[in-house]
C-alpha cells in the first residue's frame, strides 16, 4: 500500500490534525472528529449537519464554513459517524433554530443519523433530515435499500447553505434541501479501484483493459464490468442513464464533474468536453459547471457526472457567498 | 436441566466474540471487499476492543452488560453493523432483566428480542442477503431445542447460524451496500452473516463450558 | 494505460475544448493553445503570462483570471509551449502597458519564452521575464541547468497577479515577481511514477516498497530511491531540505502543500498535520496554508511543499481577491 | 571530387530523418523516460511530420528548405529540442545561401554554423551528456573527411555521431532535464544525441544514393 499514513489505525484521527492545522477558520473537535466552524453559529440561523464516511474529500469537512456547512462528522474511512459524532455536531452547531441533517442514502449513514436526530430531539434540538439518493446506477424498489447519495450532496450543501445564511427558517430549509434532493441525478465510472487504509489492499481487482460502470463512491465494484472504452465513449455513459431517468427535458441545470481522486485534472477536462455537447443535445443547459474532486474514493481512478436541475432560486443560492476549503468565491 | 448460565458466561461470550472477530478481521473485510466496502473486520474489531475495554470491572448484571455492550458498540463502530449490533445488545438487556432464571428459554428469548430489534432497524427479510439470514435460522434453532440446555440451545443455534451464512451466497442482495451490485452480488457470502455466526459459534463454545 | 482519452494525441486539443465548454470566463484559443480572460486585458494593466506543458493543472491555465494570470500557454504534456504559442499569448493579454513573462527553470521554457520575448519585443511589446527555481532537491550551480520551477510559480503568480491588478507598473511588477521568486523553495516526493498519454506507459517503474525523493513535476525520478517510509518521515524528508536550504530563520511564509495528481486529499492532509509542527520547530510561521492539487504531475502519487517567505506586503496581496478556476476567494 | 548535392538531396534528407525519427520515436521517448520526462520520441515525431507536411511543394533553394525546417520544427515542437533543432537548420540556410558550390566543404561549413547556434542557445559543451556529445564530434569527422566526396563526409560524420551518443551512456548530465538525476544520469543513452545521430545517419544514407 502506498500511502502518506503512519499506522492505518489513525489514519482519521491524524487527518483531522492536519485540517485543524491547516485551517484556522474551523475547529476540529478531536474527540468527537467532528469539523466545525471557528465561529459559533449565528442565533437565529439554522445549521446544516452532514457527515459520512472519510475518504472522500472534501466532502463533508472541506465543505464547513460561510455558506454551507456549520458542521461535518466524520466517520473512520468509508464507515458512516456514529450516532454520538453526530449528536455532538447537531449540538455544537445549534444556536437554537434547529439542525438540518443532510445524510446520503448508506444503511449506516442512514441509521447513525436517525439516533442521533432522536437522541438530539431528546435533548430539545429540532432536527430536520434530508435524503440524498440520486445514483441513477442503482436501480429504485421499495424492497432494496435504494439508490446511493452521491454528488447532488455537494450542491445540495452548497445550495441550502446559502439559504440558511440568509435567514430562512428550518422548514423553508428543509424543504429546499428535499427540492434539490429531488432534481440531482448523478452516474460514476472507475478506471481502477481503491485501497482502505486498514484494508492494505486495492478494494478489488480490475484488468488493464477492463473499467467498472455504475460506481458509487466506496470503492465498491460498479454495476457492470465492460472494456476500457474512450473518453467520448465513456462520457455517453455517464450521460445517457442521467438523461433516461430524467425523463423529461431539464433545461437549466448545475453539472458537477468530480474526480474520484486519482483521476488529474486534464483528464477530467477533457472528458468534459466530450460531456458538454451531450448534456446540449439532450437538452440539458448546464449554467454552472464545477469540475474538480469534490467527492471522491480515496486513491480510486475514476469520476463521477451529477446534474441537478435547478431553478432561478437554486442558481441565485448556488452563486451567493461561500468560504469552505473545498468551495470558495463571492467572499 | 442443567445448571443456568451466570452474568460470567455472558461476559465471556462477548470475550470469545471480540476474539472470534479479531481472528478473522481480514476474512471479514476481504468478503466486504467482495460486495461492499472493505471495513467490515475493521468496523467490528474496533468497536469489540472498545467493548472488551469496558469490562472490566465486569458488569454485575446482563442487563448492565448488554447496555455497555450495545451502547459501545453504537458509539464506536459506525457503519450498517454498529447501528444494528448495538441494537441487537441494547434489546436483550431488558429482555432478561425480567428473567426469572437465566436458562435456554431466557437467553432464547432475549436473542428473539435483540433480532426482532435488528429487523426492525434495517428492515431485512431472511433472503436479502444480511446478517438477519444467518441470525433469523439461529434462533429458530435455539426455540427447537430450548427445552435442552443453554449448551445445547447454542449449538444447535450456531449450526444453523452457519447455515444460514452459507446459504447466502447464491442470493442477491436487497438490503445493505451489496444491493448497489444487483446481480453481481450473487456468488458471495455476506460479511455480516459472517460475523453474525461468529456470534453464535462464540456463544456455542462459552457455553460447552459450563455443561 | 488507464485514461480518460480519445487518441493520446489529441489530448491538449480535447483538455482544452473541455475548459472552454467549463468556463465561460475564460477564451480558449484553440489555434495557438493558448487560454485567456474572456474580458480583455483593462487598459494600463500589465499583463502576466505564463505557460509551460500541460500535465500539471491546474497549473498554469487554471489560474487565469481575475488577480492572477492574463493567459496562459499550454505545451504538450510536459513540453513547453513554442514561441509562437507564447507570442500569441503576449500579444493577445497586452494592453500597451508590457507583460511579464512568468518561467519555471526547464530549459525547453526559458528557451522558447526568450525566443517569444524577442519576437514580441520586434513588435513593440515590452516583455520582462521572471525565472522561477525553486527546487532544493536540486543542486544550483552555473555548470547545470540549475533548480526546477515548481510550487514557488503558484504563489508567485497568485502575489503578482494581484499587484497587476492595482496598477502597477511593469517595472514594479516585475521586481515583485522576483522577490517572490528568490523568496521560495521547493521539495516533492512520489510513491509512483506516471504516465505520459502519448507514451502510454509510467514513465519509471517502482517497487511497492520503495519511493522518489527529490522528484519534480514531468513524472522524472527524483535525487534517490529510499523505501517506503511513514508520513511522520517523509514529512521530515520534505520539510528538512527547505529547512537548511534557506539558512536563516524564516519567519512568516505562505505554506503550500501540493498533491501531485493521484494522491487523495485525506492523505495530503495528514501528511500535513505532520508537517506543520516541523515548520513551526524550525521557525516558519505558516501564516497562509494551502493543501489540494495545484501543481501536479498527471497521475503521479506524490506531493511537493513550498515554503515562501513572505513579507506583510507580500501576505496582503496574497488575499487580495483572485478569481479563477483553480484559485479563488475574495469576490 | 564527385557531384555536388542538390537540393532535391537534401529535402530528401529532412524525409530521410522524418522516417528515422518515426522509426525511433517509441525508443527515443524510452530513452527520455530513464533520464527525463518521456516526450522525446514524440516531440520529434510531431515537429517532423509538420516539417514534412510543408514540403510539397518542395522549396527552391537549400535557403529556403532549412528556414522552413528551421521554423516549422520551432513552432511545433515545443521543449529544449524545438528551438535547438529549430536553431540548428534556421542556422543552415544563412550560410548555404552564400555558398558557390553545395559540396562536403560547403555543407560541412552550414552544419557548423548550425551546431554553433545550438551552442550559443543551449549552452552545452561536450561531456554535458546532450545532443552536442552527437553533433561536435560528427563536426569534426567530417571536416576531416570533407576533402573528400560529401557522401563520404557524411559516412564520417555519422559514425562519430554515432560513437558520440555511444559516449553519453556513463556521463552525468550537466544540461538539459537529465541534470536533475545527478549521478543517478550516468548509465543511461542520452535522447538527444540518439536523434541527432539519426539525423546524421539520415544524411549518410541520402547521400550515399548521390555517388
Ligand atoms: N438493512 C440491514 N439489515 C440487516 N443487516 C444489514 C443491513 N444492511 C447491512 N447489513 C449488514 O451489515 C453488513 C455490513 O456491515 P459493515 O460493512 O460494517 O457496514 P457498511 O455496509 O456500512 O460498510 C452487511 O454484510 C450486512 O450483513
Ligand atoms: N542545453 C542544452 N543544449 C543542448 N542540448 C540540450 C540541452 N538541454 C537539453 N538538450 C537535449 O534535449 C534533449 C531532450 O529533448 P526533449 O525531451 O524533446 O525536451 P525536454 O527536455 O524539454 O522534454 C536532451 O536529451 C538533450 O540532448
Ligand atoms: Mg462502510
Ligand atoms: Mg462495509
Ligand atoms: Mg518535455
Ligand atoms: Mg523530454
Amino acid at each position: 500500500m502506498k500511502k502518506f499514513v503512519n499506522d492505518p489505525a489513525d489514519v482519521l484521527a491524524e487527518a483531522l490534525r492536519g485540517i485543524g492545522a491547516a485551517h484556522p477558520e474551523l475547529r476540529v473537535d478531536a474527540e468527537n472528529r467532528v469539523i466545525l466552524r471557528a465561529e459559533p453559529t449565528r442565533a437565529g440561523k439554522v445549521a446544516l449537519v452532514s457527515g459520512g464516511g472519510s475518504g472522500h474529500e472534501p466532502m463533508h469537512g472541506g465543505f464547513v464554513g460561510r455558506g454551507m456547512l456549520d458542521a461535518a462528522a466524520a466517520g473512520e474511512v468509508f464507515t458512516s459517524p456514529t450516532p454520538d459524532q453526530v449528536l455532538a455536531a447537531t449540538q455544537a452547531a445549534d444556536s437554537g433554530a434547529g439542525v438540518l441533517h443532510i445524510v446520503k442514502n448508506y444503511t449506516g449513514d442512514v441509521l447513525n443519523f436517525e439516533m442521533a436526530a432522536e437522541l438530539a430531539a431528546a435533548e430539545g434540538v429540532e432536527v430536520e433530515s434530508v435524503l440524498v439518493a440520486d445514483d441513477v446506477a442503482v436501480q429504485d424498489s421499495t424492497w432494496t435499500a435504494g439508490r446511493r447519495g452521491t454528488g447532488t450532496t455537494v450542491v445540495l450543501e452548497k445550495i441550502v447553505g446559502a439559504l440558511a445564511e440568509e435567514g430562512a427558517d428550518l422548514a423553508a430549509v428543509a424543504a429546499l434541501a428535499r427540492r434539490v434532493s429531488a432534481a440531482g441525478r448523478s452516474m460514476g465510472v472507475a478506471l481502477t479501484s481503491c485501497t482502505v487504509p486498514a484494508a492494505g489492499r486495492p478494494t478489488f481487482e480490475l484488468p488493464d483493459d477492463e473499467m467498472e460502470v455504475g460506481v458509487g463512491i466506496h470503492g465498491e465494484p460498479g454495476r457492470t464490468r465492460v472494456k476500457l472504452a474512450s473518453a467520448r465513449e465513456i462520457a455517453k455513459l455517464l450521460v445517457d442513464p442521467i438523461v433516461h431517468d430524467f425523463g423529461d427535458a431539464v433545461g437549466p441545470a448545475i453539472v458537477l464533474l468530480s474526480g474520484l481522486g486519482a483521476t488529474p485534472l486534464i483528464e477530467q477536462y477533457l472528458l468534459y468536453g466530450e460531456i458538454a455537447p451531450l448534456l446540449t443535445a439532450a437538452g440539458i443547459d448546464a449554467q454552472r459547471v464545477l469540475i474538480g474532486d469534490y467527492i471522491t474514493s480515496l486513491d480510486m481512478a475514476g469520476v463521477s457526472l451529477t446534474v441537478v436541475k435547478a431553478d432561478d432560486e437554486m442558481l441565485r443560492l448556488w452563486d451567493a457567498p461561500v468560504v469552505t476549503p473545498g468551495l470558495r468565491w463571492g467572499a | 436441566m442443567s445448571g443456568a448460565v451466570s452474568t460470567d458466561d455472558l461476559v465471556a461470550w462477548i470475550r470469545a466474540f471480540r476474539d472470534a472477530v479479531a481472528a478473522h478481521k481480514d476474512e471479514l473485510t476481504r468478503l466486504d471487499s467482495e460486495i461492499g466496502d472493505a471495513d467490515h473486520g475493521s468496523n467490528m474489531a474496533r468497536g469489540l476492543d472498545a467493548v472488551v475495554a469496558r469490562l472490566d470491572p465486569a458488569p454485575a448484571t446482563p442487563a448492565e452488560l448488554f447496555k455497555t455492550v450495545g451502547m459501545t458498540l453504537v458509539s464506536t463502530v459506525g457503519g450498517a453493523s454498529g447501528p444494528l449490533y448495538g441494537t441487537l445488545f441494547l434489546r436483550m438487556g431488558p429482555a432478561l432483566a425480567s428473567a426469572e432464571q437465566m436458562d435456554a428459554t431466557a437467553l432464547g428469548a432475549a436473542l428473539r428480542a435483540g433480532v426482532e430489534g435488528v429487523v426492525a432497524r434495517g428492515k431485512a427479510e431472511v433472503g436479502d442477503k444480511t446478517m438477519i439470514d444467518a441470525l433469523t435460522p439461529a434462533l429458530d434453532a435455539w426455540d427447537a431445542a430450548a427445552s435442552g440446555s443453554a449448551a445445547d440451545a447454542a449449538r444447535a443455534a450456531a449450526e444453523a447460524a452457519a447455515r444460514g451464512r452459507d446459504a447466502t451466497v447464491p442470493l442477491v442482495a436487497r438490503k445493505g451496500r451489496a444491493s448497489y451490485l444487483g446481480e453481481r452480488s450473487a456468488g458471495h457470502l455476506d460479511p455480516g452473516a459472517a460475523s453474525a455466526t461468529l456470534l453464535l459459534e462464540a456463544l456455542r463454545d462459552t457455553l460447552a463450558g459450563t455443561e
